[in-house]
């Protein structure tokens, strides 16, 4: 072990852990920032500090107690989460269709499902506030949980069909000898072998539902159905054009720690090598 | 009935809004609940426009911003006749502005107009005056902004107000021009004014601010960031709302008793004046409403003297209703509206009665040309040339 | 479209009886694609037909029900003065439109290419072993896990010529001579988009990266240690084309989304001429402005435009549909 | 139980034809092992009978009955794969049960007892908690036999299950599966290998495909001792038969010779004479190869242990009667 | 060419000993072969020597100098891998040219003619243009070893290279690995598997290893002949040495008795009785698995077919002088 080696691997963690330093205080600093800004309150917000000066929770208790902002916490989670379980539901079986099963036209589909996602959102708001209101769900988490699969679902989709089709097929079959039918051998075979993608592309779509903004500040009218997003843009000053910068902070520090716990939660599953162990290697 | 209202009120503004609401469910029986609306005008704008074109019936009477009304007027019901006896108390100008081919689209509740922020210690320390033209503030800027900055204020500026490519910068603008005298865009009887030499001096002399006495980054500001720099005492003179001066009285401000206001300076040549942009917001009544009656029962209600004064005590709204501004009450409660009436005799209205459905374009047009030339790209002239043909374009035979 | 030649048993079925088996499948596979094609029928595809529909009609939000047709108005029309010259409107000689699909085609390439790179490294860095990759991992998704218009707000706020803590760092580190107002200025309103956008959707690059990471075996990284590939060509030998598939999911992805970008632009840099994308453009028209039309012709047009974006990668990137078995 | 007949299968993938006409009869009870080359199409035939993948034409019949469109699950046969395919995130015991909880109506209890059972039959009971991963090579490919047992199949279809364990465990194992088949001597078999010596230690009858085809059908002893061709000669035994043409099989009246390595005798007479160009010694026996002008060396198997230098000359002759001789087509002339 | 020297060399992954305290010398140009049960340290301690893993303690010496911290590829060897590790997205002909390709001011025709030489040797020419995944397994080893060749190493190392080909190609490259290394002679080769003919075939010495210590190194015949414990005894030599405990081993006044297959005859007067289990025929060579009463059959090796009937009753003789007897700390009493 000589001493050179020593120094030059020590260089190697060292740049290393700079990198991770780095890539962490990037993510981390406007959210850090976010969160000092939350403490600050009156003129203070405009003055530029790096380390908290002043700490008052006033902003937080502004944000939960007035308005409907909890209730709005509850329906962005009760939406996000339909909304994957639902895309996820749709995605996992549409994707064993299109990278098990032959059939014609399948890359077709899939250039369909991609063309659904090319369209600007923007562009379907009006068509598809009819369709709302035909459907009766118009001021309902229905109407946002419906209409976010416009994004959620192709990019689902899609991932999955990659991620499945990477799974060996002999577990598969080894599944069909023993009698499953393809519903069983999505269910209890590939999605326990799919937790990466699985949870991967769910916390994406998540996210995704979590902080829409525009199809929920169309579709629902008022505050007990609307998401955090929309209750974010409606925090106000005291009037109309001053913006209450700390409540938006703290709140949006609000709105972004439970997905930090739902990342920290889920991480493992992120990484891990299930199909170790099944298959040779 | 069942009513509902939807409004881009703010904090305090929506408290208020329900608690005169209140008074209304009592004395009606009705029950009204109110759907806010994020702040951001655009948003809302868009917003309505999309639920009138589905002819959403859960929203029975809209909050409007002055310029809306008369691009919704064909969603909006007719409120001439049940508004009739109470149109006289209103300042006529703003009644003409929600007034559409003959049908007033929308009831006003409050009013607005901006003005001039100045900085009473400052003026005093170099024993300046108030400027009442646009040459006087920018030299008495520069003067105290040159010498701040020497006595160790690096971030002094002379004059901050809106200079974002928005809304704002068109109510800026049109200041600039009107008091010029270089007329207000488009006329009342739909003439296309803007391409004129009074304009085009107006607007070179807010291009010459940019860098001298404001920030660059004025060009990126809207009303809250230049009060940012107004209330962190880093300007001299700064251009806003009526809102900022409460703000600016906050506990905390830095410029807390230091400041005034005064109406905008005017500019130079023959029509010279002092000019302020009409704000202000109305209550309209949906055609969709199922229950038009109660819905108009109720904008009446909210436009009422009695709100009206209620709110210019609670949350220093400017009324629309003459009257209010001799109120003891009103003038107790809000010592610096008497100041404001000057400034609102001023007020010029936007060209959106003339313009119609097309005012958002016209105005988009506007403060492109203005936002282009505070940039330094093309001169004034060069761009309010321009700005003409397309407005001419966008006008066709008629508005 | 890279459609691949299907050398499947079921082409040649004409002939013979599918087994059991496969009409169990194909039938299941029937079954598992009608919800989704339903949902995004009526999600999609209605609202999509009506805005193509309206791109061919005058409607304004004033009259929608009322509208009429108008062939291709709105995107090309001309009418011929009494001088005799031919004078064009429409979107396609709109300059505003091309300065607009100018902007966001810029805005595409330079905001996916950058989010590649740093989702690549993010996500390599990721694959690592490493104490506290959990804590990093959650950290680093934390700017995707902020609300768009919100971080927008947010980072208007730090770019804030005046009181902007980025002016402030830049003086004090001395990046900067002297403070710059970086959404106000044609020159630097769209670094500032292409900041925010890069911080924000690294994080999904690199969270799908990372899943394509994973799947490589790793011993092929010691056939190449012992084959003495530095590590930087292991990377562009063997890492990059064996994440490819990922990679390319996740970046057609993305460049359907930065094509479309509109939030992030409405709310940092909303009506600067040098950051207007298709979407803002379109949205003014089809909301702003009484042009609900001519807004759905631009839709319908940046649709087009993206599909042919995408066909265009697909077919350089050779990205394969296929490759499913059975 | 089940016999299984083939008749005239073809089976292509797109254009290539990859199995070409084959028919077969599989009795009942009977262990059949399919040995050929790598790709010559073993694993195919065996997917075909299992139905997991379709016949392109001809005819599968199992009992007498077409089962072309009948699926695997109801064909009643169990697979064991070459790569154990084990369902990764299962226990040993719920790897075994799943089938079994699939079909409708059975009992916790019963289940549990059959899986216990093969579980002590393949001594893996005391794994039944253990993920898959949690497990050697060889405890898994237990695994996944049991897991077939556990099913009670009428057929019992092996694909190379053995090649991915080391040699100690390849011949254990090969042992149980031996014992296996005698302990369900009702259930019919079908096994693919490339290693002979599996087929030979396994097989009622072997099958050797080749290309496609079959060339071959018939015991052990049949295919080691009367091949019916070359290939199917140079295929079963080990070390591989030698042959040798030209003028030294010309001499044997053929056109190839073969003569398997423990058929040469080394003496002092011998009629060939050849260099030794590698010796291996495998403790009980050894081999010597030996260079003699023929394409490839010939091998010459000894008992015991060889001292031969590379590069010294000796002299062999084939045991007379022991001489397989072939004429140009490859055929053996008898 | 080099020798490699290790030196009380441990290796432990987190608390896990794997390596406990090794010492070892490779000579220049010799052929060492570690053997030993699967999970006892073989792969761990060859790729220790290749550098892809962390020594924990102690030194490895690479021609007298201390390589403990150097990268693999400054050793000057080149491996194959028990799982291929071929690049998936290359051709064959990538694959093996890839580390040619990095090394500078390589002529590209001689590149091509490294690979096709190497190619040929392994009889992978007509692959050359594929991809790994249009190749099947022993074709995809047959690459993985053709890249190793092309590299020209100092040092060879080998993990389990042939245990995914079939018998007939496992033995031709087994003869192709003995030839390489005749024509390498100056290439020190480091080979590890657990099939114990490839040891006794290829080496020039073996190391047995088990649960991470060396349990003897020495030639083939030396292990097969002299085994310094119980365990190199029944690791060596091909079926398993028959061990025979109790009664039977007192009577050679022993603790184990130890006895090879082929060292068992089958006679009338034997001096033990068993009763025949099952019979594999080899077709030159024979087993038969007689119940004795030990814990395992024991195994008799007969030359040609055996016709014994399962249930039959033979007698059997060990043949004197071939009886290895051990003690009770199963090392061998001599
Ligand atoms: N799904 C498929 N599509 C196209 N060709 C295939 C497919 N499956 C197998 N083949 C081809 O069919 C031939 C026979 O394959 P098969 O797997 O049956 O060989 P095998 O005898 O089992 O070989 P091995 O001993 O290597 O397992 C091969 O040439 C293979 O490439
Ligand atoms: N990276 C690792 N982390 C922890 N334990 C390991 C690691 N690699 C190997 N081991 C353990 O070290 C022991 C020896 O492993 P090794 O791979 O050297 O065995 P082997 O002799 O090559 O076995 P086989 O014949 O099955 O390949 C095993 O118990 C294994 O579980
Ligand atoms: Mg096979
Ligand atoms: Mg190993």
């Amino acid at each position: 072990m000589t001493a050179s080696f020593d120094l030059w691997k020590l260089t190697k963690t060292a740049l290393f852990y700079l990198l991770v330093v780095v890539i962490v205080v990037v993510s981390v600093f406007p959210f850090y920032y976010a969160i000092l800004t939350s403490f600050k309150s009156g003129t203070d917000l405009f003055r530029i500090t790096y380390w908290p000066t002043s700490f008052s929770l006033q902003n937080y208790e502004s944000v939960l107690r007035v308005g409907s902002f909890p209730r709005n916490l509850l329906n962005s989670v009760f939406i996000a989460s339909v909304t994957v379980l639902l895309a996820l539901f749709l995605a996992v079986t549409a994707s064993f269709a299109l990278s098990r099963v032959r059939f014609r036209g399948r890359s077709l589909l899939l250039m369909t499902i991609l063309a659904v996602s090319m369209f600007p959102q923007i562009a379907v708001l009006a068509g598809l506030f009819e369709v709302i209101r035909f459907l009766g769900i118009y001021n309902t988490p229905w109407a946002l949980i419906f209409s976010y699969t416009i994004f959620t679902l192709p990019f689902t989709v899609w991932v999955l069909t990659t991620f499945m089709r990477e799974l060996p097929i002999e577990i598969e079959e080894a599944a069909i000898v023993d009698g499953a039918t393809p519903w069983v051998i999505i269910t209890r075979v590939f999605m326990p072998l799919m937790w990466p993608a699985l949870v991967t592309t769910g916390l994406l779509a998540f996210i995704g539902a979590w902080n829409e903004f525009l199809f929920a500040l169309t579709f629902t009218s008022s505050n007990d159905t609307r998401t955090v997003p929309v209750a974010i843009a409606l925090l106000s000053g005291g009037s109309q054009y001053e913006i209450p910068w700390g409540a938006i902070m703290a709140a949006s520090v609000i709105v972004t720690v439970p997905l930090v716990i739902l990342v920290l939660i889920f991480q493992r599953k992120i990484v891990s090598g299930l199909t170790a162990g099944g298959v040779k290697g | 009935a069942e009513l509902s209202v939807v409004s881009g009120d703010t904090g305090n503004g929506l408290a208020f809004l329900q608690s005169q609401l209140d008074k209304f469910e009592e004395q009606t029986g009705h029950t009204v609940t109110v759907v806010p609306m994020p702040s951001s005008t655009t948003d809302q704008f868009g917003q309505y426009r999309l639920w009138l074109a589905a002819g959403n019936t859960d929203i029975d009477v809209y909050t409007t911003d002055v310029i809306w009304a008369p691009q919704l007027a064909d969603q909006f019901l007719d409120l001439t006749e049940a508004a009739a006896g109470v149109v006289d108390q209103h300042f006529p100008s703003i009644i003409e502005s929600q007034t559409v081919d003959g049908r007033l689209v929308a009831v006003p509740a409050f009013t607005d107009a901006p003005a001039l922020f100045y900085r009473t210690d400052l003026l005093e320390k170099y024993n300046k005056e108030v400027p009442t033209t646009w040459v006087e503030m920018t030299a008495t800027a520069q003067e105290i902004m040159d010498a701040e900055r020497a006595a160790g204020n690096p971030d002094m500026w002379g004059f901050v107000f809106q200079g974002n490519a928005y809304e704002g910068l068109t109510c800026d603008a049109l200041e600039w021009v009107k008091s010029y005298g270089g007329g207000q865009i488009v006329e009342a009887d739909g003439t296309i004014s803007i391409n004129n030499e009074q304009a085009a001096k107006a607007i070179e002399m807010a291009a010459s601010w940019i860098g001298t006495i404001s920030p660059e980054g004025n060009l990126a500001y809207m009303e809250e960031e230049s009060r940012g720099v107004w209330q962190l005492g880093n300007a001299v003179f700064h251009r806003n709302w009526p809102y900022a001066y409460s703000l600016g009285n906050g506990d905390d401000s830095p410029v807390k008793g230091k400041f005034d206001v005064a109406p905008l300076p005017a500019g130079e040549g023959p029509d010279a004046r002092s000019a302020a942009t009409l704000g202000g917001w109305n209550y309209a009544v949906s055609k969709y409403s199922q229950d038009p009656d109660a819905a108009i029962e109720l904008a009446l209600f909210l436009a009422s003297p009695e709100v009206q004064k209620e709110r210019a005590i609670n949350q220093s709204n400017l009324p629309t209703i003459e009257a209010l501004y001799e109120d003891a009450d009103v003038l107790a409660a809000s010592p610096f509206m008497a100041n404001w009436k000057e400034i609102f005799q001023n007020a010029v209205p936007r060209p959106s009665a003339p313009t119609k459905t097309n005012y958002n374009e016209v105005s988009s047009l506007f403060w492109s040309a203005v936002h282009n030339t505070l940039s330094g790209n093309g001169s004034a002239s060069e761009n309010l040339e321009l700005l003409e043909a397309d407005l001419a374009d966008l006008k066709g035979d008629a508005w | 479209m890279a459609t691949e030649t299907m050398a499947s048993p079921v082409v040649s079925a004409g002939a013979k009886i599918k087994s059991e088996l496969m009409q169990q499948r194909v039938r299941a596979a029937r079954w598992f694609l009608l919800p989704m094609l339903i949902a995004l029928a009526i999600v999609a595809g209605w609202p999509l037909l009506r805005s193509i529909y309206f791109s061919f009609t005058d409607a304004s939000l004033n009259n929608l029900y009322g509208a009429e047709w108008i062939g291709f108005g709105n995107y090309l029309r001309w009418s011929v003065l009494e001088s005799g010259t031919v004078r064009y409107r429409g979107l396609l000689v709109d300059p505003a439109w091309w300065n607009a699909v100018w902007n966001t085609v810029r805005f595409a390439f330079w905001s996916v290419l950058w989010e590649t790179v740093l989702g690549m490294i993010v996500a390599l860095v990721l694959n690592a072993e490493f104490r506290g990759r959990g804590i990093v991992r959650a950290a680093i998704l934390i700017p995707w896990a902020i609300p768009t218009i919100v971080s927008a707000r947010m980072w208007g706020w730090m770019l804030n010529d005046q009181f902007g803590i980025l002016n402030d760092l830049g003086l004090r580190l001395g990046l900067l001579s002297q403070k710059v107002a970086w959404t106000a200025t044609a020159e630097t309103a769209m670094t500032a988009v292409l900041v925010v956008d890069i911080w924000k959707t690294t994080p999904f690059m690199a969270l799908l990266i990372l899943a394509g990471l994973q799947m490589i075996p790793k011993d092929i990284y010691e056939a190449a240690d012992i084959d003495g590939v530095h590590p930087v060509k292991q990377f562009f030998k063997i890492t990059l084309p064996l994440v490819r598939p990922a990679l390319m999911v996740a970046i057609i992805f993305r460049v359907l989304d930065a094509l479309r970008i509109f939030d992030l632009i409405y709310v940092l840099t909303p009506n600067s001429a040098a950051t207007k994308t298709m979407s803002v453009l379109a949205r003014e028209n089809l909301f702003d402005f009484d042009n609900f039309a001519y807004g759905s012709a631009q839709s319908t047009l940046l649709f087009l435009i993206i599909a042919a974006f995408t066909i265009l990668y697909i077919w350089l990137g050779k990205v394969n549909f296929d490759g499913g078995d059975r | 139980m089940a016999s299984i007949e083939l008749r005239n299968i073809r089976k292509s993938f797109g254009i290539v034809n990859v199995i070409k006409g084959v028919d077969l009869e599989i009795r009942k009870g009977e262990f059949m092992v399919f040995v050929g080359p790598s790709g010559c199409g073993k694993s195919t035939l065996l997917r075909l009978i299992s139905g997991l993948e379709d016949i392109t034409s001809g005819e599968m019949l199992f009992d007498g009955k077409v089962v072309n469109a009948l699926a695997p699950s109801k064909r009643g046969i169990a697979m064991v794969f070459q790569s154990y395919a084990l369902y990764p995130h299962m226990t040993v015991y719920e790897n075994m049960a799943f089938g079994l909880t699939l079909e409708k109506g059975k009992d916790k209890e019963d289940i549990r007892k059959r899986v216990e059972r093969a579980a002590d039959m393949l001594q893996i009971r005391d794994y039944l908690d253990r993920l898959p991963k949690q497990l050697s090579g060889g405890q898994r490919q237990r695994v996944a036999i049991g897991r077939a047992i556990t099913r009670d199949p009428k057929v019992f279809l092996f694909d190379e299950p053995l090649s991915n364990l080391d040699a100690a465990l390849r011949v254990a194992t090969r042992i149980e599966i031996a014992k296996l088949h005698e302990g369900m001597h009702e259930t019919t078999m079908v096994y693919v290998t490339h290693d002979q010596v599996e087929a030979m230690t396994l097989a009622d009858r072997i099958c050797v495909l080749r290309d496609g085809l079959i060339e071959q059908v018939g015991t052990p002893m049949e295919l080691y001792e009367k091949p019916d061709s070359i290939f199917v000669a140079g295929f079963i035994g080990s070390p591989k038969m030698n042959f040798i043409a030209g003028e030294k099989a010309a001499n044997f009246d053929c056109s190839t010779l073969g003569i398997r390595g423990e058929h040469l005798q080394i003496k002092d007479d011998g009629i060939w004479e050849g260099t030794v160009i590698h010796t291996e010694n495998l403790g009980a026996d050894a081999y010597v190869y030996l260079e003699m002008g023929a394409e490839e060396p010939v091998v010459v198997r000894l008992e015991g242990a060889a001292r031969y230098k590379s590069g010294e000359v000796l002299r062999v002759s084939p045991m007379q009667d022991k001489v397989h001789r072939f004429d140009e087509a490859g055929k053996p002339i008898r």
